[in-house]
């Protein structure tokens, strides 16, 4: 237990994938979903950089590259996605995403 | 006035001796060859914080895994289970912060920096901004479907025992844990290794910044 | 909280439907600006209407000071009502004593000695130089310049010192009284104000070098609560406000009193950005000339106070001593030009000692009327910057 | 008889947990023991407690040099002692330092009584002040968020210091990424305004967390941007190596190395006003407007932690400023101008040699100096100017830093590929630039010596008497 290695990073992440996941199926407010987004890419991240860190060889900076790049998508992602909230909440008076149907086709 | 003032003319003299006292023990220790903080040295140097930050004891390492891990998972569990908007993002930012401490356990100090900058400075004011515009009060909360839940609950505990159980099975192929990688050497694979992705993101984020700027105006007659 | 407010504002409920539809639909706050605020000027309470930083619309409240200043009046012999018209603008007594008194001098037929009459324009000059220096220093205070506000003040209790050496009083002084002024200033006194002048005036171009042509500050107050002139004269600004919109009208010039017709002096108005010294985005009628109006009356008025003191002639300060003044059955209304604009008196006698009504017709509270037309789609820190233009007294305002 | 018939009601005494009444009996007592001597030798206790805390400091550091742990942990925790003391005195000091330099300009006294000398003890006697008052949560409030937001933005700007260099080798972690995890600390603070706007539950101080979000993401990109022309400069994110770039003398200073980076230095210190809430950039808080912004509903030793992060944060925008363009550690003086017959003393190897090093060629001391005078200029900004629209706040920052802070970068960028260091446009322009720069603060010294000989005249005729204790 006290030997910090891949499993214990792996578990973790998939604690916080698990999380986002319920977050993103649960939740009716638009920015709950969003936030469950967020801790989705999160935990591929810490992935990504435990596997570089344990697994020998070049690969870390492979992976902080890629974290990195999976960081820069994740803002993109928020950026757009609080964007068309707003406009949700302009549009409808809510940002309840069940009642986004009335939109759709 | 009065006992004070007297006190402090007839100490004048000693006041500017002492000043003078206080101004050679500063310069005194500013040598440069006196090394109190660092020693001079980088993070390889070791010491308390790079052995907790940096992960180079195994003890400190642990610690440091346990209580920002779990202050991570803690509080990503807490999101799933907290009505108020607010408080989600705030739980994010708590979460997102212990992340970014584990990336300085995993010796990635520069993705940990970023992490902070990009989503506690950017991502996170990003959203609570996103609450306040469409808020109607500032407590306002979602009641939480039943059958959400129940789905949720069904989908993400599923997926937790594959992964468990993919994680767990597997024998991971291991190398010997990496160093930390200078900034430099990050930065030169980005503009030479990894350039179409890194010139690819750089247009998405130029897509990005004018499709935000075009959902989010105002839409006037 | 929000609920309170709702109630007492009931216009605002009915406006709510004028929202436009298809523009931005986010929440509109209520907010309470006030009577507890740092911006308001004491008591004064605005119901702000605001989408965002957006204010649509603020709506003044008063009455929070009222006093029955007026109906006193109707209980009291007219020199016993002096001390009170010193507490309706509280940072203009000598002018509101001079109102109040020239009223009942024309109702009663008094005249005035002629030492008291410049004595009474120069303490009128002094206190306007230290109602408009409290302006000044307020205003940068709203527009957030803390300093302006600590040198208005430092030259005010100046201006003060001068009146206790004359009165004995700093601030609600009754020395302006029926029949003159109630004694005469002490040796030296002169010779004092004429010191302070000296001091005074170099003071004001130091004024504006800090504030007045400061980039930030005229970027917050250029062609923020523009009062065109029609609207000014529709609304009855008067005073500062009024001649910011470039209305050239002071009753010391139309229809002097106390003597000013002996004295040469300007009435400065608003001008439009670019002219002189003026900053090109100012437009006449914003909040940037109303203040400056005021900068350059108490250049006009150390000019005054210097005409006056070189021409005061010696004698008596105050008419025959008749301690109860009968008011005969006739009624006056004489209007005065106090710092923040036209003050009013009204006065009906009949016959007895004791007025059988007093009316005061107050600058503030027709300035005040104009904040709801001017403050439409303005932001929350422009309500501050307007709200400090006009300059208000809220003792005056609710009387 | 009194003309009021209502008897006085018996006030409640305070509800105090044990824990309190024990603080308030120690800090009672120690008070009563110290009063005595704090009242005979007020500042003389003071310079004496900081120089014997200086001296101890020197001493452990010999010490922990001669015996150094398998993990330097003695170090570090010297370090971190170091570090917090120093953070927790900025707020003391520059709160009292504040006040005095407002008076100053608007010709007054400012503190005078407390402690004796220009009331030094003046912001200890605050603190103390608002340590004993109620600690007040509004009912409305979101109470959690509302106790930990002034944690949440004290934290970080402490944290900040962990990078920050007082000298070549007086950093507590001299990181490859220093620069950055000092920017990213300046950005969490933020979230602790917004959560005390937005957990305070009051319609004024969600008007600040508001204006606060708005004005971040509007100072931070040109900032951000400022910041990396030194960075592609030197080459390096460590700020260990930028300021040790900087160590040639006057002229080698960042800010003088190109017109670019003079007018980035400039615009950097700009954007830090924002960044730290100073006016004219004190938007969240803006007194006049929004009452007290953010602040509106905290009170007693919440309210003075805002306050305490606000004055570090004022520290690390300038000290941060120092190491990227003022030369951080290093003197004016280039060791090359020192003659040999002084050199002779200066580099020898004993305590006296380093000691003279230290004050002439540059040390912690001039870091600090260095700091503190650009705090010191905030503060003169801030009792000068209005204060800007938050309008005026986006504009400036979006559309005329932001644009220019591009056209600096790029312009940056050809300088460094294009004018060689030893290059005569290079050097024209360092001596350009520097003696420009000194001949104003030159200027700016005459203008202080002249109003300090007119000292009476400015003070006016009718001025009342010399307040006691000047």
């Amino acid at each position: 237990m006290l030997e910090i290695g891949l499993n214990h990073y792996l578990v973790l992440a998939a604690i916080i994938f698990c999380a986002g996941v319920f977050s993103m199926v649960s939740k009716r407010n638009a920015i709950g979903v969003l936030i469950g987004v967020e801790l989705v890419l999160n935990a591929v991240n810490i992935n990504f950089v435990a596997f570089g860190k344990y697994s020998g060889g070049n690969t870390s900076i492979d992976a902080q590259v890629i974290a990195l790049f999976v960081i820069v998508l994740a803002a993109a992602e928020a950026a757009v996605a609080v964007a068309i909230c707003t406009n949700y909440y302009r549009n409808l008076n809510t940002i309840d995403i069940d009642r986004g149907d009335a939109v759709s086709g | 006035m009065g006992a004070n003032g007297e006190t402090v003319t007839v100490l004048k003299p000693q006041l500017k001796l002492i000043l003078a006292a206080v101004i050679a023990c500063m310069a005194m220790t500013a040598a440069p060859r006196v090394a109190m903080a660092s020693g001079g040295g980088g993070l390889d140097e070791g010491g308390f914080v790079s052995d907790v930050l940096g992960g180079s004891h195994p003890l400190f390492e642990a610690v440091g895994f346990y209580l920002f891990g779990g202050l991570a998972a803690f509080s990503a569990i807490a999101i799933c289970f907290t009505k108020d908007v607010v408080r989600m993002a705030i739980w994010l930012f708590a979460t997102l912060g212990a992340v970014a401490i584990l990336y300085f356990l995993l010796t990635a100090y520069f993705l940990g920096v970023i992490q902070i900058i990009v989503y506690a400075g950017g991502t996170l004011v990003l959203l609570i901004f996103g609450v306040m515009l469409t808020t109607k009060s500032p407590s306002m909360q979602f009641a939480v479907s039943k059958i959400g839940l129940a789905a949720g609950g069904v989908v993400s505990l599923l997926l937790f025992a594959a992964l468990m159980g993919l994680v767990l099975g597997t024998d991971w192929q291991r190398g010997e844990p990496t160093g930390s990688i200078p900034v430099a050497t990050l930065g030169r694979d980005l503009l030479t290794t990894y350039l179409v992705p890194f010139e690819v993101i750089s247009v998405l984020l130029l897509v990005v910044m004018i499709g935000a700027a075009y959902l989010a105006r105002q839409e006037r007659e | 909280m929000a609920d309170t407010v709702l109630e007492s504002a009931p216009d605002l409920l009915m406006d709510i439907d004028r929202v436009e539809q298809g523009d931005v639909e986010t929440e509109e706050l209520l907010i309470n600006m006030g009577p507890q605020h740092p911006a308001t000027h004491g008591v004064l309470r605005l119901v702000l209407r605001a989408d965002g930083e957006m204010v649509i619309e603020a709506v003044p409240h008063i009455g929070y000071l009222h006093r029955c200043a007026e109906k006193i009046g109707e209980n009291l012999q007219p020199y016993q009502y002096i001390p009170y018209t010193d507490r309706m603008d509280y940072l203009a007594g000598m002018n509101n004593n001079q109102a109040y008194s020239i009223a009942v001098e024309r109702i009663a037929g008094m005249e005035v000695p002629e030492r008291a009459q410049y004595l009474r324009v120069i303490f009128a000059e002094l206190n306007r130089i230290a109602s408009h220096l409290v302006a000044f220093g307020t205003y940068g205070l709203d527009i957030g310049a803390f300093t302006a506000f600590l040198y208005s003040f430092r030259e005010r209790e100046m201006v003060l010192d001068l009146c206790e050496a004359a009165c004995g009083a700093r601030l609600t002084y009754s020395y302006i009284t029926i029949g003159g002024v109630h004694d005469d200033v002490p040796d030296g006194w002169f010779d004092r104000c004429l010191e302070f002048l000296d001091y005074f005036d170099p003071k004001i171009d130091e004024y504006n070098q800090l504030l007045s042509f400061n980039q930030i500050f005229v970027k917050r107050t250029a062609k923020v609560g523009v009062v065109s002139a029609e609207d000014a004269i529709a609304f009855g600004l008067t005073g500062p406000c009024l001649r910011g919109s470039g209305v050239k009208w002071d009753l010391r010039k139309s229809t002097p009193y106390d003597g000013y017709e002996k004295f040469d002096f300007d009435i400065p108005i608003g001008r439009p950005g670019g002219t002189d010294e003026i900053p090109h985005s100012v437009v006449v009628g914003d909040s940037w000339c109303r203040y400056y109006v005021r900068l350059e009356e108490m250049k006009q008025s150390v000019n005054l106070i210097r005409q006056a003191i070189r021409n005061c002639p010696e004698g008596a300060t105050l008419a025959k001593k008749n301690k109860t003044v009968k008011l005969p059955d006739d009624e006056v209304y004489v209007e005065i030009e106090n710092p923040r604009g036209q003050l009013g008196f009204y006065i009906r006698g009949d016959g007895s000692s004791i007025p059988a009504r007093v009316k005061a017709r107050g600058p503030s509270f027709c300035n005040l009327s104009i904040v709801r037309h001017i403050s439409n789609n303005c932001l929350i820190a422009d309500v501050a910057a307007i709200v400090g233009s006009l300059d208000v007294v809220m003792g005056e305002v609710d009387r | 008889m009194t003309q009021f018939s209502t008897p006085w009601v018996e006030r409640n005494k305070p509800n105090l947990s044990a824990i309190e009444k024990l603080m308030v009996g120690v800090a009672m007592s120690v008070a009563g023991l110290a009063a005595p001597i704090l009242r005979r030798f007020p500042a003389a206790i003071f310079f004496g407690a900081v120089a014997g805390g200086v001296v101890g400091i020197y001493l452990v550091a010999l010490l922990s040099e001669a015996f150094l742990g398998e993990y330097h942990l003695l170090r570090d925790i010297l370090a971190v002692t170091g570090v917090s003391l120093f953070a927790a005195h900025i707020p003391l000091f520059a709160i009292w330092w504040e006040r005095k330099v407002a008076a100053r300009i608007q010709s007054r006294m400012g503190p005078m009584r407390v402690g004796g000398w220009h009331g030094w003890a003046q912001s200890m006697a605050d603190g103390i002040k608002l340590i004993a008052k109620e600690d007040l949560v509004p009912a409305a409030a979101d109470a959690a968020l509302f106790r930990l937001a002034p944690y949440v933005t004290l934290i970080p700007v402490v944290i900040a210091f962990l990078t920050l260099p007082f000298g070549a080798h007086w950093i507590f972690r001299n990181m490859d990424v220093g620069l950055l995890v000092i920017v990213a600390m300046l950005g969490v603070e933020v979230v602790g305004v917004i959560m005390a706007g937005w957990g305070s539950n009051s319609k004024w101080t969600v008007y600040g967390a508001m204006r606060e979000a708005c004005q971040m993401v509007s100072y931070e990109i040109p900032m951000g941007i400022s910041l990396l022309l030194p960075v592609l400069t030197i080459g390096s994110l460590n700020l260990v190596q930028i300021g040790d770039a900087q160590a040639g003398g006057w002229h080698t200073w960042l800010a003088f190395q190109s017109p670019f980076m003079f007018v980035a230095a400039v615009a950097y210190y700009i954007t830090s006003l924002a960044s730290c809430k100073r006016a004219p950039f004190d938007l969240p808080e803006s007194e006049s407007e929004l009452v007290a912004g953010f602040l509106t509903e905290y009170s007693g030793i919440r309210w003075s932690l805002f306050f305490f992060a606000e004055y570090v944060a004022m520290y690390i925008v300038a000290a941060l400023a120092v190491v990227l363009f003022f030369g951080g550690w290093s003197s004016p003086i280039s060791p090359e101008w020192i003659p040999d017959w002084m050199g002779r003393f200066l580099f020898a190897d004993n305590a006296a040699a380093r000691a003279a090093q230290g004050l002439i060629l540059g040390g912690p001391i001039w870091m600090v100096v260095k700091s503190f005078f650009l705090v010191f200029v905030q503060m003169w900004v801030r009792w000068t100017l209005p204060r800007i629209r938050i309008d005026q706040v986006l504009y400036s920052c979006i559309q005329v830093l932001l644009p220019l802070m591009l056209v600096l970068l790029i312009g940056q960028t050809l300088w460094v590929l294009w004018v060689p260091e030893d290059s005569l446009l290079a050097m024209v322009t360092r001596i350009a630039l520097s003696s420009f720069t000194g001949l104003a603060g030159l200027g700016a010294c005459w203008i202080i010596f002249k109003a300090r000989l007119k000292k009476r005249a400015l003070v006016g005729v009718l001025a009342v008497e010399q307040l006691p204790g000047a």
